[in-house]
C-alpha cells in the first residue's frame, strides 16, 4: 500500500524520522519551507536529520478543540537534541498523571487515514521512551 | 526630541453582551465618551486609529460615518489581540511626527458567544490527498500535531515556565485565575463579576489542562477608545483637562525576535521583555515603581510569565511573586485589579485601549471602590500572538 | 518641524499571476529587492508597515518569518486600495517621530483569477423576511437599490462628471483606456502588455456602461515594497545610495469629508481634492511641476475625475485636458505611464506602493524604454472605497 | 396580503415615499441609522420626507454583478429636490439611447418577493416622469 507523510518534514521508510531546513549560515532550522532565515536573513537551506528521542519540555491536555479533532489528547513540546519539536505525546493515558514535563519521549509515526485511492496518510506523535 | 503625548480622555464601554448593538454602536460610543471625556468635539482630532478584526474591514471609515466625517487620515490596523494598542500607537506617532496635536484612537469587537477560537480551519480533503500550503500537509494539522487552539497553546506556555523554573502546578495557575476574578468583583464594567474558589475554578469545566473555563479569557462584545494630544496642545487647555490628563511616560510595541523554539510554540516572552526593558527606559522608572499592573491574562497560565517578562519579580521568580501574594490588589505590585481578561472580558481590538483606560482610571482617583489608593504611575501590557506586544506606561499629571 | 524622509531602496515584483507563489513567496521577494536595492539588510530596519487584504491576517509577522525576525515594531494596516499606500505611511511616521531611523513597507496581494469583487454577500434569507443592518433591509440591496460592484460605482462617478461638465462620452473614457494600454507595452512588469484600439475596447465585453473588460483594473498578484530613511541617517550612507535615494516631497492620507450624497455614492473627488491641495503644500510645487503622475485608474471613469481632483487641468477641464492629448507619455503631463491598473494590473495592497515605485523609476532614470526624459518631479495617487486616499510627491535627489 | 417595505426609509401605503434622519442641527440627511451625525456630530434627528421626483445625476448599466442579480439593470443617481437618492431605474430599455442623464424621474414601487407566510417584501425604483 502507498503511504504519504502527512507533512513533508516527516520521512517515513525503515527508520522514520524528521528533516528540517537549516541555515548554513548560522543553523537556525525551520521545518516549512522559508525564504530566507528568520534568524540571520540569509537565503541557502540544507537538509538535516533531527534527532528521534527527547525530552518533552512543555504540554496541553486538551478536551475542547475544533470540529472534527478527538478529544482529549496531549499536545506537547519536545526538545528533540536541541531542536525544538510540536507533537502530541500518544500511546499514554491523556491526563497530569501519566504524562509529567521532563518525561523522555521518542518518535513515533500514527495513521492518519487512507483516502479513495487507497494511499495511506502517515503522521507522527511522541511516545514515553522510559 | 519628539514631544511627549498625552491621554486628554478616554472612555470603555461596558463589556459583556450587546445584543442589540453592532460594532458601529459600540465603536461610537467609545469614541463619543472619549471625546466627552476629553472636552473636545470630532473635529478637533486629527488621525484615526482604528481597531476591529471580526469585522467586515475599513472600520474606521465606517465610524466615521457615525461620529463625524472630517476628512483626517484613518489608519485602519490589525495586530492579533494587540490590535488597540497599535490604533492607539498609530495616533500617538502621528501626533510625535508632528502631523497633528490630537488623536484618536478605538478598539471595538463583538464576540459574544463566539465559542473557541481555533487556529486551523482548512476542511479535510475528500477523494485524495492533497500537499498543501508551507509544510506539504496533506490533512489539517491542528489535533494532529500539536493543538492550535489558545488555551491550549497559552497552556503549553505557562507549563514550559514550570519545567524552567519549578513549582507552577494546577492549583498555582488556579490560583491567579481565583485572584483576577476576586478582583473582577469591585469592576462594574466587568463581563463576569462573579467570585470563585480555587476548588470551583480547578473543578470547572477543563478546557486545555492547565486551564479549566474560569482560567480562560472571556469572549464579549466591547469598545475603547482614547483622544491623545500633545503636550504643547495640553499646555493651551482648560486646567481642568490638565489635571485630568495622564502622561504617557512609554508606549512600546515591538515583535517576536527569532528564537530556537518559536516556530513550534509561540515566544511570547522574549518580545515582552524586550517591551518592558524599552519601556522602563523610556519612562525612566522601574519595576518597585508601579502602582498597579494591568497584563495580558488571556489565559492563567499567561499571567504567570508575565510577571517575570515584566521584571514585576526576579528571573525565575514568578511562581514565588505570585506566592507572596504581591499581584493581589493590597500587595506589594497589584496585577489585574480590573478582573483581567479572564473576568472583565477580552472584546480582542478593545482590549488593548481597555487596559489603559483602567490604569488611567485609577491615575485620576476615579476607580471607585475598586480604587488603589494614590496611585501614581502604571503599566499596561497586551499581547497578540503572530506576535506583536504593545506596553504602556502611564503617569499621573503633575501639570 | 520633523525631518525630511526618503526612500532607499524600492521593489516591485512582476504583475501577473503566480500560480506557485504564495503571499509570502511574494512578499518576500518585494522586501528582500527593496533592502537589496536599498544596500541595507533586514537588521537596519526600525519599523515595519504591512499591507495585505486578502489573506488570513497578521501578514507582517507572517513575513517576518520569512525575511528576519528582528524584534521590530510591525502594524498591519488596511484602507481598501489605499492599503499600501498607508503602510508606506506608517513607516514614514515612525521615522519623521524619531522612533527608528529606517523602515520597511510592504504590500501584496493574490488576486488572479478572483472575478468580480462585489460589495453585498448577504444571503438571501429563506422562510421570512428579517430586517437587518441601519437601513433595516430585508434582502440584499446589491441589484435592488443600484449596484455595489466596483465596476458600477465607478461608472457612476464618471457619468456624474459629465453630467456636471458635459463631453464625457463612452468614446472619451474609452480613449483614457486606450491610452493606458499603448502605455503598457513598454512596462516588461505589466500583466498585460496589448495595445488595444479604440474599437476593440467599446466592442468589447460590457461590464457596466460606460466600462467593457479593458477598461476595469486587472486583478492579479504581486507585491511590492519600500524602505525609507530620515535625511539625517541617509547623509551618513554612500554616495551611490544618496544619488539613488528618492526624496518624499509630499506625504498625504486622508478621508472622505461629509458631502451631501456621498451616503448613497462613495465620493472620491473632495478627499483626493484635499490630498492633492495639502501634498503640493507640502512639496512647494504646483501641478505644472510635475513630470509624471501616476493616479489611480481603477477603471477608465475614475482616471477622468482625477486629473480634475488633481488639479493636471482647471476645474471642469478633465475632457479637454485628455483631449489635448496632455496624459500621453508625450503629452505635457503624462499619467499612467506604466499601463495603469487596467494593464499593468491591480494586486490591491500592492497597488499603493507599486505606483511609487513607477514614479521612482523614472526619477532614478532607470525606467528603460518607457523612461520619461529628465522626470525630476512626480505624483502618486491611490483610492480605497470607504474612503481612504493617498497622494505622495517625489523628488529627484540633489544631494 | 400584508407588506413590509425592503429597507427601513421606504413608507408604503397610498402614496409611497421615501424618508430619512435629518440632523436638527445642520440638516444632513440619511437614510440609515446613525450614532450621530457624519456632518456636524450631533445626535438629534427628525424623520423628514423626501421628494418623490427628481433629475438623473449618474447612472450605469450593469452587465455583471453578484450571482442571483437580474442584468442587466440602471443603477442610479436621483438628486430629489436636493437630497441624493440612490436607486434602480426602472420602466425603462436599460440602454444609453433610453437612459440619459438629466432625464426626470419619479419614485415608484418595485415587488421584491414574497416570503412562506405570504408577506410581500417591496422595493422601489425610479422610472421615467415625462
Ligand atoms: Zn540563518
Ligand atoms: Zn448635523
Amino acid at each position: 500500500m502507498d503511504r504519504i507523510p502527512l507533512v513533508d518534514y516527516l520521512v517515513l521508510g525503515d527508520d522514520p524520522h524528521l528533516v528540517a531546513n537549516e541555515c548554513t549560515s548560522c543553523g537556525a532550522r525551520y521545518f516549512d519551507r522559508r525564504s530566507a532565515c528568520a534568524s540571520c536573513g540569509l537565503q541557502d537551506f540544507r537538509t538535516v536529520e533531527i534527532a528521534g528521542t527527547g525530552t518533552l519540555r512543555s504540554f496541553t491536555i486538551v478536551h475542547f478543540a475544533a470540529e472534527g479533532v478527538e478529544v482529549p489528547f496531549v499536545a506537547g513540546l519536545v526538545d528533540c537534541d536541541g531542536t525544538s519539536v510540536r507533537g502530541n505525546v500518544v500511546n499514554v493515558p491523556p491526563d497530569p498523571e501519566h504524562v509529567t514535563l521532563g518525561m523522555k519521549v521518542r518518535l513515533t509515526t500514527v495513521p492518519v487515514g487512507t483516502d479513495e485511492a487507497g494511499v495511506e496518510a502517515v503522521g507522527y506523535g511522541f511516545e514515553p521512551a522510559s | 526630541m519628539a514631544e511627549n503625548v498625552w491621554i486628554l480622555g478616554i472612555h470603555m464601554t461596558n463589556f459583556g453582551k450587546h445584543r442589540d448593538k453592532d460594532i458601529l454602536d459600540l465603536g461610537s460610543e467609545a469614541a463619543i465618551g472619549a471625546l466627552q471625556d476629553a472636552g473636545v468635539g470630532i473635529k478637533d482630532i486629527g488621525v484615526l486609529g482604528a481597531g476591529n478584526l471580526m469585522g467586515r474591514g475599513g472600520f474606521g471609515q465606517l465610524l466615521q460615518k457615525q461620529i463625524g466625517q472630517t476628512g483626517i487620515p484613518v489608519y485602519n490596523v490589525t495586530n492579533a489581540c494587540a490590535t488597540g494598542a497599535t490604533a492607539l500607537r498609530v495616533a500617538i506617532m502621528a501626533v510625535k511626527a508632528g502631523e497633528t496635536d490630537m488623536g484618536l484612537a478605538v478598539g471595538v469587537e463583538k464576540l459574544a458567544g463566539a465559542g473557541l477560537l481555533s487556529g486551523n480551519v482548512r476542511a479535510a480533503e475528500g477523494g485524495h490527498w492533497v500537499r498543501d500550503g508551507r509544510y506539504g500537509a496533506v490533512a489539517p494539522l491542528d489535533g494532529r500535531v500539536g493543538t492550535e487552539t489558545m488555551p491550549g497553546v497559552f497552556a503549553q506556555i505557562g507549563m514550559e515556565y514550570g519545567h524552567r523554573y519549578g513549582g507552577a502546578d494546577f492549583e498555582l495557575f488556579a490560583g491567579i485565575s481565583e485572584k483576577n476574578h476576586a478582583h473582577s468583583t469591585l469592576n462594574p464594567k466587568a463581563a463576569y463579576q462573579k467570585r470563585f474558589t480555587l476548588d470551583e475554578i480547578m473543578n470547572d469545566m477543563m478546557i486545555a489542562y492547565p486551564n479549566t473555563r474560569p482560567m480562560c479569557s472571556a469572549n464579549c462584545d466591547g469598545a475603547a477608545a482614547a483622544v491623545v494630544v500633545s503636550e504643547a496642545k495640553l499646555r493651551t487647555l482648560s486646567l481642568e483637562q490638565q489635571r485630568r490628563a495622564v502622561k504617557i511616560s512609554a508606549s512600546v510595541l515591538t515583535s517576536d525576535p527569532y528564537q530556537e523554539a518559536c516556530q513550534v510554540l509561540p515566544d511570547v516572552n522574549t518580545l515582552t521583555r524586550q517591551a518592558a526593558a524599552t519601556a522602563y527606559e523610556q519612562a525612566g522608572i522601574g519595576p518597585e515603581d508601579l502602582d498597579l499592573v494591568e497584563l495580558h491574562d488571556c489565559f492563567a497560565t499567561a499571567e504567570l510569565v508575565h510577571y517575570d517578562n515584566l521584571s514585576l519579580c526576579e528571573p525565575g521568580g514568578a511562581v514565588d511573586f505570585f506566592k507572596s501574594g504581591a499581584p493581589w490588589r493590597d500587595g506589594r505590585t497589584p496585577v489585574n485589579v480590573s478582573g483581567g481578561l479572564q473576568s472583565k472580558g477580552h472584546p480582542i481590538s478593545a482590549t488593548g485601549i481597555a487596559n489603559i483606560w483602567e490604569i488611567a482610571t485609577h491615575l485620576r482617583g476615579e476607580a471607585g471602590e475598586r480604587q488603589i489608593a494614590d496611585a501614581k504611575v502604571g503599566m499596561a501590557h497586551v499581547i497578540g500572538l503572530g506576535s506583536a506586544c504593545g506596553v504602556h506606561v502611564l503617569e499621573k499629571s503633575a501639570l
